[in-house]
């Protein structure tokens, strides 16, 4: 191949283009739709995986000492937990200020209920320790190691809270999973259908210039090229819609529920487009490739 | 040059298009081919071209065995065979420039020659005016016009026609027939399928006639020939 | 029957195909239209078929007044006109039965004698073995036939044939002309488009001559002529 | 029009299925590739709705009782509250009860620690009523009653929770719905998208028919028998697709997520399909009327 043919394939399928400008149109505009789905649907994905990981952060165990541990042994154990790889930080809470958390529960405004108990601090052992943990799968090895501990007298913790966050990860992780893949592959046959129609309209084309003497390389060339092209502003259409779309959502989002921000924690757009650019790029010139190679490798027989 | 040894094909359904036909075409010659409607003209010419295999026998074209040419092959074949289609397959979606153009471009003719010999072949045929526009713009004769400027414009050492003159004009058939002469004076194979009795009759070239499938007549210098 | 005032029309670029036509076509007329590639014989017919609207001028046909018909109204005005296309435009995807038949079932002719006159429609013309063939499995001769079968299965009051016997051998040709006159007898007003000298030259019929779009002769009982 | 002509449309619209196999493949592929999102879609938004509106019927109040209040008081007052709409049910938790829950939380197995109370109930007087409301929407107009009723001490109730669960409520409800619009948008352009290019390459063939006298009805009308048949099978395929895989993976969920079916609640195949098989019908049947119509109406103009 001459370098004449190279540039003449490029020029020749940048000309397709606008020659079956219907053709063309329906391509990049099926491209473009299933992309823009397949992104906004990752973004939606991508961050209840990150809102069920801040929630599963939340999670803590809470551990009691045994009657009449020093306060020097309580810092020597919260220092041996805080080495442990599962433990993100942990929170000291002193005898009186669970006494004060107490009566504050229990009491309310009325403290003069609580007089009775005033020099004698019914929770005078309740002095505890509030783990919280990097991962609710590591909370069962975690809590093992605090029983076995000397000086812990219990251990509290929710396992049903954990595994049921757990699950719920767990149940998110398998569903958008499935999504992802099943609009992966519905947005893959969706655009090689456009694609395939649209070769074979230009079959005819296609057997002409094959009896011109073209080779299967020269008359293929310009297909390619066209199909990258197709696949790469199909591509990048939706990229930048879904970019307007989710950071104007996600300012909106924030705004409205203010007050759940803590679990309703949104990734930022770079972080949710590093992904995605370039897995839409991959998808649309890979489709467009790949279809068109297909497509035209059926018709160029004669 | 072109030789078919007991060369057969058979469509799916019914009687053999072509029923075991001999044939020898020497470098140089000008055969006009003639017979009914559905004789197998067209039939021939696409074997000849691989675009269709025969059912049975062997075809020789330049020395090379057709049957058996390997696919990466075939382009280079058809570079040596110029074809004015029945149909005219014209592409439908470039101008009639660039569909005289193709065929230059398709063997690698660097880009300044195709703007000299490009516009040359069009006024030859007549059609230097209408280089721009695109085959539904054109009359039938147009197009067939094309279609020969375009199997005429590599020089290629074969000039299959089918029916090249079926939309022109008496005075423009003829010119297209002189035309064709003198590129067969200058060396170039001409095989002209035709029902231009008036020309065959006149140009006195070897003509063959085919019935049904097969030559029924095969004469060095003949006038039409009707099947009673 | 066929009346043309003052009809011109001028395709977006270039010359006008059609230039300040004046044409008055009797019921009942068999009439010849001859005249170069490109001369605009083809543009006249898709003008009478109201498939292309004049640029100026007023065309009548039955009486109709052509160009103000009402959109509803045009299948009925086109109902009446039979047409052999120059490129044929058989349906791709109906085989000869079907494309015969299509134009009887438009005009809702009941199924009954749609199965008894297809089938002698297409032995007139010589097809009666190919009707379940489809348009790509046939040779330009047979396409050609059926595209005629199709124009005649109505028994149209008018019949406008481009180029019917251009894909034809001569034998073939002058049974489709007889036919062509044979109708004309029983009282349709038939048109045909030809190249085909020796036919023009032999009938004897009006030959009408255009050139340049204009009609620069026109002749009740006429030869074919070479405008030189 | 004759019936005849009624009956060949019919029959021509479903021959014309066959002769473009191509077309016709592709088209189902495609309003089956659609509708199979659209319906996937809105089974898992659904049961997220679902789950949702489950976990804010746990969401509950708690009131406690003026000191001295007698049993008789309480139970009226647990009587008037009944009777609210906002409360689907109340239950009551004496004094005891309080202690003896009060004491496992906080000293858990070392009941001896407990002992010091042993005669005197600290928590004389914690006997409770436990409200459960039919929707949190509604939580703030009942605590406002609660707190105005007489002998009610305090009404302990999580705000937070409410209006966290609230908010992601509406969150998902947002979401979903934009998603669901979209799915339909995109479902919608990507069906006619392929009708219109598979239409337009008939185009010749309408003209043709239109040459021969034909009407505009007698043209359009197998066209749209052919519409709406295609558009039928593909929505019935997805619709048989997604009715087995519902069923199947709702019993794979609920086995592998035994350990929090209160909330992971599905709804039943039947609860899903039966607004997703009527609006599935009318988008495939109806895309594939309308995609027939408005593209073929361009092409009859000659
Ligand atoms: N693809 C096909 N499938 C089946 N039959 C075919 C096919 N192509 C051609 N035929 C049949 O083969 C026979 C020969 O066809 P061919 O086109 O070679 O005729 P021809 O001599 O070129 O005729 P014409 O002068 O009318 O063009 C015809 O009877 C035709 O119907
Ligand atoms: N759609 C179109 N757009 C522009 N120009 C056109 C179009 N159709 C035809 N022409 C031009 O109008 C002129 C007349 O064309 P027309 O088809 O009527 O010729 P014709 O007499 O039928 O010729 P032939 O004998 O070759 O078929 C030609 O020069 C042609 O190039
Ligand atoms: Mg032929
Ligand atoms: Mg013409």
């Amino acid at each position: 191949m001459k370098i004449k043919t190279f540039f003449y394939s490029l020029q020749q399928g940048i000309v397709n283009i606008r020659r079956n400008k219907l053709y063309s149109l329906a391509s990049v505009g099926t491209i473009t739709a299933c992309i823009f789905l397949i992104g906004l649907f990752y973004s939606v994905v991508v961050n209840l995986q990150h809102m069920v990981h801040n929630a599963e952060e939340q999670i803590n165990i809470t551990i009691f000492f045994d009657n009449g541990t020093s306060d020097e042994d309580m810092a020597r154990i919260g220092d041996a937990i805080k080495k442990r790889v599962e433990v993100e930080r942990i929170e000291f809470t002193s005898a009186e200020d669970a006494w004060k958390n107490f009566k504050q529960l229990y009491f309310g405004d009325k403290a003069e209920l609580a007089e009775g108990f005033k020099n004698n601090n019914p929770l005078a052992n309740s002095a505890s320790y509030t783990i919280y943990i990097n991962d609710v799968n590591m909370q069962d090895a975690l809590v093992s190691y605090l029983e076995s501990m000397k000086g812990v007298r219990q251990v509290n913790y929710s396992s049903s809270a954990a595994s049921m966050l757990t699950d719920f990860g767990r149940l998110v992780g398998y569903v958008s999973a499935a999504l992802i893949i099943i609009l992966l592959a519905v947005g893959i046959f969706l655009i090689s259908n456009t694609v395939m129609i649209g070769i074979t309209v230009r079959k005819g084309e296609i057997a002409i210039m094959k009896l011109m003497g073209a080779t299967d390389f020269f008359v293929r060339a310009p297909f390619l090229v066209e199909g990258i092209c197709i696949g790469l502003v199909g591509a990048a259409i939706p990229l930048g819609i879904l970019y307007l779309i989710y950071s104007n959502a996600v300012r909106y989002l924030l705004g409205q529920f203010q007050g759940i921000s803590t679990i309703v924690n949104f990734l930022s757009v770079n972080e949710v487009f590093r992904v995605l650019v370039p897995v839409a790029l991959i998808i649309g010139a890979g489709i467009g490739f790949m279809g068109s190679m297909i497509t035209i490798r059926k018709k160029l027989k004669i | 040059m072109i030789v078919l040894e007991n060369v057969s094909k058979n469509y799916s359904a019914g009687a053999p298009a072509i029923n075991n036909i001999d044939l020898k075409i020497e470098k140089g010659e000008f055969v006009f081919i003639v017979g009914d409607s559905g004789a197998g003209k067209s039939t021939l010419i696409k074997l000849l071209l691989k675009e269709l295999e025969p059912t049975t026998g062997k075809i020789y074209i330049n020395d090379k065995f057709v049957n058996k040419l390997k696919r990466r092959k075939v382009p280079y074949l058809r570079r040596d065979i110029g074809v004015v289609f029945q149909d005219f397959r014209l592409l439908k979606d470039r101008n009639v420039y660039d569909n005289v153009a193709f065929a230059q471009r398709v063997i690698e003719v660097p880009s300044k020659v195709i703007r000299r010999r490009v516009p040359a072949m069009l006024s030859m045929v007549g059609l230097a005016e209408k280089y721009r526009s695109f085959p539904k713009e054109l009359s039938g004769g147009e197009q067939q016009r094309v279609a020969l400027a375009r199997a005429l414009v590599n020089n290629p050492p074969i000039l299959l026609a089918d029916e090249p003159t079926g939309n022109l004009d008496p005075k423009n058939s003829w010119e297209i027939m002189k035309l064709l002469e003198e590129i067969n004076k200058r060396g170039t194979t001409v095989v002209v399928v035709t029902h231009n009795k008036e020309i065959v009759d006149a140009m006195q070239k070897r003509v063959i006639c085919m019935q049904k499938g097969v030559i029924i007549s095969d004469e060095k210098k003949g006038g039409y020939i009707y099947e009673n």
